[in-house]
């Protein structure tokens, strides 16, 4: 970390004062323009968010100039001067070091390796010198206090661990601009705060960063500039003095107004939908609680907690080691998710490009496909009769409003948001009565956001019962009549109406006790 | 019009089979077309039925089982097109099949080998049980042991593909595990050069001996430079095309051969009688009996 | 595989014509007619008859059963290496039983056949079960099944054919009879296929084995079983080779030990990725490997009336091979 | 991936011994020493001799060297179907180049085999470059390169054998020769085996490679070029083979055009897998492949001196294939 120079170094060599500049940056994909004429810049020793939509260009515009996309038309500028970057390694020989959004991690590898990546690695007598790389990757952990052997194998560790180590190599390879994409997903609140900290002191020693992020209140917290794309365009740079939460909203969506609120009223009905009892898993251990038709029960917890294994629990996704479930009185085995389907139980992952999306298939493809039992010619071959499928596809892409050019065309073709919907939708052909809704709007923008949880108000309206659980704490409140608050592995406190705050749930996941 | 068929043509020795016979037609005259079925026998069927269907007036089928191609026969018979096939076995329905007598050049090699080692002693028999004319050596070797009550026999199954490596590697074990070995019969040529070099390797090329059948000029230079390999039955495979081509001539005039199985005199080398390096085999003069290779010289 | 939408309309908003996507479409077919008409100048006469024709498709008509099964588990993303071995199998077994059951009667042929494939079946379903269940490599797997098959029928045959004399005619009927002078052999091929495609491409198994093979846990959390479809397309595959063995050893007369599949495996792999990159690229379907097969045949057949040297047979089967995958993979390349 | 959470801790807590951790690790090995006490009683005065095990060494040589060169691009996660081909390449090549030169000393043939190795190393770097700038699949790429090279050999040769005759001294002691009582392809094997092992383990290009198996495009935004690895890996494999049919020829004075890679091929992938089932699950190794090539040896050796029937070491190998593969999995399913 011999950073101190360069500030000085920077300034002498470029007057507009940016260590980053973007001019005019095009990208073309075949058929989307990703990137139109953007231009902005990053001054040295600031933490600049680049906001926007879902597909409004984020990811594209830092693949650009990490040079693992080619742009198709602007230049990029380091200090003043234009550098054209063929590939990643051409963006870390520049001083710019990335933390994509997706896995940036080789799993099967250790830590030490992974922090080291893509590194000319420590050598004596032409072989590796392995000490020397352990000692280094320990001191690299040890600056974000990450407490995990370097010889741990990464697939062996927690998502959240993950994200770490990820950041403590963008940070610790001494580059001059650090460009995060969305790192705070899997982080749990205390580690988010050891990393801003990290980001402080970095920035004040002249390193800058581009921090991408959904979270307007982390912005808010960390941010001294940002910018804001909308469909491939610049939609403006705020500095910190003019930054309004209004103002950055609309910029983001490209219209005024405030996003979701609170829901009036509960659509919970007297009854019980489903009856969860004693169920465990590997962490979780005996969860019980009751679903009333049209209500929305939350399941929160920190990573870990257990929450998202019971979701995964209810749907068969891992085998429960104790206790179950009985949906309208009657028992249902959880070998597998195909017995949750049978059971009328319906599931939104966590994951929706991984778990969720058929890649490369039409939208009618990914509506019908749980469903397609109820469009068959005969029991026997099972042929599909193709119009009453193409019927249910159209009805179902109408009810969720998606926009698409029509039910053949590819799913990849459409925004993120649309194709949530289309996941949402397509278990309304199952005639799913129970809804298990994990991070329905992860990676979905503000707008899209809206009209999910409009959804979901409606589908409570309809009688139908909602499981949620969401890494964003805010969702909750949100969202739901009633949350359950997990911490290691047990239901530790049941918040309702209005109880239903950020700050209760975070204290009860946290392990504190509620001001009586 | 001539139509050739092989099931793998890339072989050596079905090469110089088919390649002599298409020579020899075009010196007749004849328009020539050949099939290379690449291992498939099927796609060598289908080619042999096309021909005929093409109008082909015979159909020369070079080293690819009779036995397999039953259906090509019958419809050979049915349009009435000569069906000539050259080291392919004797079926029913042919015209004729220009080979040699495999279970009796099975007996020569394997008397000639039990005379070697005076009647007892233990031998290895390396093979490939799925071929017939491979099944017809074995089984003139096998009638010739049963007369040898001395003679203890270890049946080896090479593996196919692979042979080569098999037949080294299998060699090498047998001679590990079995001290007493004194001879080795194999079945075709391609095993005599793999399991000499075992032999050699082992160290024991004044101990054991191998015999063989065929007669490729690899294993004539084997068996004329003295190593391990003593002897092997040659097969007269240029001239079988030439008399394949023969037989299909008189046969469109209307003149049948004599016999729907014409063989061909095989001729026993052994070190007395190999030929020099690089030369051909002198079918003319060889003989099928070791003492006549000692009487000539 | 994110990258494949260009959803009808875009191509139509650019200026001029998208040759690649043209390309990676149709470039197999036009290769395909380029073939036939160059063959068709060099040999008018022989190679554009219905005679020709009909022996190009009787010649390919097995390595066709065997890479239409083959398609099926490719289609749900698992490799099948023991389709050689398989279609020894079903040639060899069903010689065999015909020869030891000793009965002339069609009856008894039917059944054998039925059994034979049944047998075949059963094994595939041990592949898939062993696959799924334990979640080991297909590839490797299958490998291994050939082995142990290989071994058992050296080891029940002793290495011996089972000649035409024990065979009974209505076996042999199957590979050497026709039908309104179609040979039996392209019949089956026809009906199979016919029924491979409406199985993949219009009944709910076939959409769910798409399914998996376009992402396996998304189809987990649908309710489809990997299990289930993994079995099913195993034993398809088994069944398909098997029957291709048993219509090769119908043709030959002949029940052969070894030496049936293995030329068949290979080539079985390039028509059926040959075929993936036919009108629609990136995907494993009956129609584009119909065309693969077709291709080999026709390359064959045509050097071969040609007389061109066979060697030339393997470099233009790999080189269009490879052209394939470069047309397929083109659409793909030129987004990044 | 959200299922290995099972640190390294964990095992410890847990009550009692890890039997599943440990026959996932040793069981690979344990069969090993079974099946060499087994043969050790079977034949004590044969099997267990320092003859008989240089001799299965010698033995399993060749296909160890092919083995190891295909681990390499495996660890990169590449499948190179092409190695049979090309081990028939450098061995017909080198005694074609050798036998037409006619030059009996050392130092050409010295040169010819590193001409040879050469040739091979470009023919799997454009193998590389296909598959990573076009971004094909590896395994069709590398079957339809085999046609290609199949093609390009049997064209050249016409199909004849190049005979010891012609062949130099000075090269079939590569094959043929011993140095102090071990012979040379044995030495060349434990070289080969030490030089990737090293490759692999402690140099940077190695560990690359590894992280291109394990994350691809993580590795690739981390400044890892997948093409330059690729084309290495594939290069290294094609040399290897190249190298283990020229040690074949060598062994055996002969250049094949046919027939000498194939058998090596399945084997290969074999071995490699076995390998991969032993010590660290899941991971392609130097040390695993050796195991996998050392069991088939000694499957193979000990069956044959044992006198047991051939069809027998397809089936053991084969179900001790399937068995590794199993014990592979056991850690990784129970996770789920
Ligand atoms: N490889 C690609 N091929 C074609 N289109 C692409 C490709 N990558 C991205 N796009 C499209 O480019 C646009 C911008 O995508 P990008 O991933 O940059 O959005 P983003 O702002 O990062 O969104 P998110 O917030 O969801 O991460 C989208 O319309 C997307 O579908
Ligand atoms: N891979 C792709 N190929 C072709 N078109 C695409 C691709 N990805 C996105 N598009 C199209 O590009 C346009 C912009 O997509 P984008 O993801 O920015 O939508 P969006 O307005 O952000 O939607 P949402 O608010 O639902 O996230 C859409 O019309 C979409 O259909
Ligand atoms: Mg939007
Ligand atoms: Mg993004």
């Amino acid at each position: 970390m011999t950073s101190t120079d360069h500030p000085a170094a920077t300034g002498a060599s470029d007057p507009s004062g940016e260590v980053l500049t973007i001019r005019g940056l095009t990208k073309q994909f075949p058929g989307t323009l990703a990137l139109d004429a953007v231009s902005f810049g990053v001054r040295p020793g600031e933490i600049h968010a680049l906001l926007g939509e879902n597909g409004a260009g984020k990811s594209t515009l830092i693949k650009c100039v990490c040079g693992a996309y080619a742009p198709t038309g602007g230049e990029i500028l380091i200090d003043g001067r234009p550098v054209t970057m063929t590939s990643p390694a051409d963006a870390a020989a520049a001083g710019i070091a990335v933390v994509h959004q997706h896995m940036n991690l080789v799993p099967t590898l250790s830590v030490a390796e992974n922090l080291h990546l893509g590194e000319r690695l420590p050598r004596r007598a032409g072989l590796l010198h392995w000490r020397k790389v352990h000692r280094r990757a320990r001191e690299v952990l040890d600056r974000v206090a990450l407490d995990v052997p370097t010889t741990a194998i990464v697939g062996d560790l927690r998502p959240e661990q993950h994200a770490m180590i990820s950041i403590a190599r963008a940070v610790s390879a001494d580059a001059r601009i650090v460009i995060l994409d969305e790192p705070t997903n899997a982080l749990l609140p205390h580690e988010v705060e050891r990393l801003f900290e990290q980001m402080r002191a970095l920035a004040t020693r002249g390193h800058s960063f581009l921090h991408i992020s959904h979270r307007l209140s982390e912005v808010f917290e960390i941010a001294d500039r940002a910018t804001v794309l909308r469909d491939g365009r610049h939609a403006g740079t705020f500095e910190r003095a003019d930054m309004t939460h209004s103002g950055i909203v609309e910029a983001i969506v490209g219209r005024g107004g405030s996003l979701a609120e609170r829901r009036g009223t509960s659509h919970a009905r007297t009854g019980t939908l489903m009856k969860v009892r004693d169920l465990s898993g590997q962490r979780a251990r005996g969860i019980s609680f009751d679903l009333a038709p049209g209500e929305i029960v939350g399941l929160a917890g920190l990573p870990g907690s257990g929450a998202d294994e019971t979701m995964n629990l209810l749907f068969g996704r891992n085998r429960p080691t104790g206790g179950g479930i009985e949906v309208e009185g009657r028992p249902v085995p959880l070998r597998d998710p195909a017995d949750a389907i049978a059971a009328g139980i319906a599931n939104v992952p966590k994951n929706r490009l991984a778990e969720a999306i058929f890649h490369a298939d039409s939208v009618r493809a990914n509506v019908t496909l749980p469903s397609l039992a109820n469009y068959l010619r005969e029991p026997v071959l099972r042929l599909i009769h193709r119009g009453r499928e193409d019927a249910a596809a159209e009805e179902v892409t109408a009810k969720m409003r998606v926009r698409m050019a029509g039910i053949g065309a590819s799913i990849d073709s459409l925004s993120g948001g649309n194709q949530q919907k289309v996941v949402l939708g397509r278990w309304l052909t199952t005639g799913a009565r129970i809804f298990l809704l994990n991070s329905p709007t992860a990676a979905v923008d503000v707008g899209a956001k809206k009209e999910i949880y409009d959804l979901i108000d409606e589908l409570a309206r309809e009688g139908k019962g909602i499981v949620f659980a969401s890494t964003e704490l805010e969702e909750y409140a949100l969202v739901c009549d009633r949350v359950f608050v997990f911490a290691a592995g047990r239901v530790v406190g049941e918040l309702t109406g209005d109880q239903v705050t950020e700050p209760n749930i975070m204290t009860l996941a946290a392990g504190g006790a509620l001001a009586a | 019009k001539l139509g050739v068929v092989a099931v793998n043509y890339n072989s050596p020795s079905i090469q110089l089979q088919a390649d002599s016979g298409i020579a020899r037609a075009k010196d007749l005259g004849w328009e020539v077309e050949l099939f290379d079925g690449q291992g498939d026998q099927v796609a060598t069927n289908n080619a042999a039925m096309a021909f005929i269907d093409r109008g082909f007036d015979a159909i020369l089928n070079v080293a690819s089982a009779n036995t397999q191609m039953s259906g090509v026969i019958r419809y050979a018979q049915e349009n009435e097109v000569p069906f000539v096939s050259t080291f392919s076995g004797l079926v029913p329905g042919i015209t004729a099949d220009i080979g040699s007598n495999n279970t009796a050049d099975g007996v020569i090699a394997a008397t000639e080998l039990a005379g070697r080692i005076q009647g007892t002693g233990h031998v290895a028999a390396l093979n490939w049980n799925v071929l017939p004319a491979l099944i017809e050596r074995q089984r003139g070797f096998e009638a010739v042991m049963v007369g040898f009550p001395g003679i203890e026999v270890t049946n080896i199954e090479i593996k196919v593909p692979g042979q080569v490596d098999d037949a080294y590697a299998q060699t090498t074990n047998l001679l590990l595990a079995n001290d007493d070995l004194k001879a080795i019969w194999v079945g075709w040529d391609e095993l005599a050069a793999p399991v000499a070099r075992a032999i050699e390797q082992a160290g024991k090329a004044d101990e054991v001996f191998v015999v063989s059948q065929d007669g490729i000029p690899e294993v004539l230079e084997l068996v004329r430079q003295g190593g391990p390999v003593e002897l092997t039955v040659a097969y007269n495979v240029k001239r079988m095309g030439v008399v394949a081509v023969d037989v299909i001539a008189d046969a469109l005039d209307g003149k049948m051969p004599s016999s729907s199985l014409l063989t061909l005199r095989p001729c026993l080398v052994t070190e007395a009688t190999a030929p020099a390096k690089g030369q051909p085999l002198d079918f003319d003069t060889c003989g099928l009996f070791s003492g006549e290779g000692v009487g000539t010289n | 595989m994110s990258t494949t939408d260009t959803a009808k309309g875009t191509a139509v908003d650019r200026q001029g014509f998208d040759w690649i996507t043209f390309l990676s479409r149709w470039g197999t077919l036009i290769s395909l007619g380029l073939l036939i008409v160059l063959f068709s100048i060099g040999r008018p006469e022989v190679f554009m008859t219905l005679r020709n024709m009909l022996n190009i498709l009787n010649q390919v008509s097995i390595l066709g059963m065997i890479a239409f099964g083959l398609t099926i588990c490719l289609v749900v993303g698992l490799f099948d290496l023991s389709i050689g071995a398989m279609a020894t199998f079903g040639g060899y077994f069903a010689a065999r039983f015909l020869a030891e059951l000793g009965a002339e009667s069609g009856i008894v042929v039917a059944l054998v056949i039925l059994a034979v494939l049944a047998l075949s079946a059963v094994i595939g379903m041990l592949n898939g079960a062993l696959i799924s269940y334990l979640g080991i490599s297909a590839i490797v797997e299958t490998l291994a099944m050939s082995f142990v098959a290989t071994g058992v029928i050296l080891g029940v045959s002793g290495g011996r054919t089972v000649y035409s004399t024990d065979i009974p005619e209505a076996f042999t009927i199957i590979g050497q009879g026709k039908i309104a002078g179609i040979p039996n052999p392209i019949l089956i091929l026809l009906l199979l296929g016919l029924a491979l495609w409406v199985f993949l491409e219009h009944t709910q198994t076939g959409r769910n084995m798409y399914a998996l093979g376009g992402n396996r846990e998304a189809s987990r959390l649908s309710g489809i079983s990997f299990a289930r479809h993994a079995l099913i397309a195993m034993a398809i595959s088994a069944s398909c080779a098997a029957l291709g063995g048993l219509v090769a050893g119908a043709n030959l007369g002949a029940g052969r030990p070894q030496g049936v599949g293995d030329v068949y495996l290979l080539n079985a792999f390039v028509a059926v990725f040959i075929g993936a990159s036919t009108l629609k690229p990136g995907k494993f379907h009956i129609i584009g490997t119909a065309v693969g097969v077709l291709l080999i045949g026709v390359i064959n057949n045509g050097l071969s009336v040609m007389g061109v040297a066979t060697f030339w047979q393997y470099i233009v089967q790999g080189g269009i091979l490879i052209l394939a995958l470069i047309s397929a993979s083109l659409n793909t390349v030129r987004r990044v």
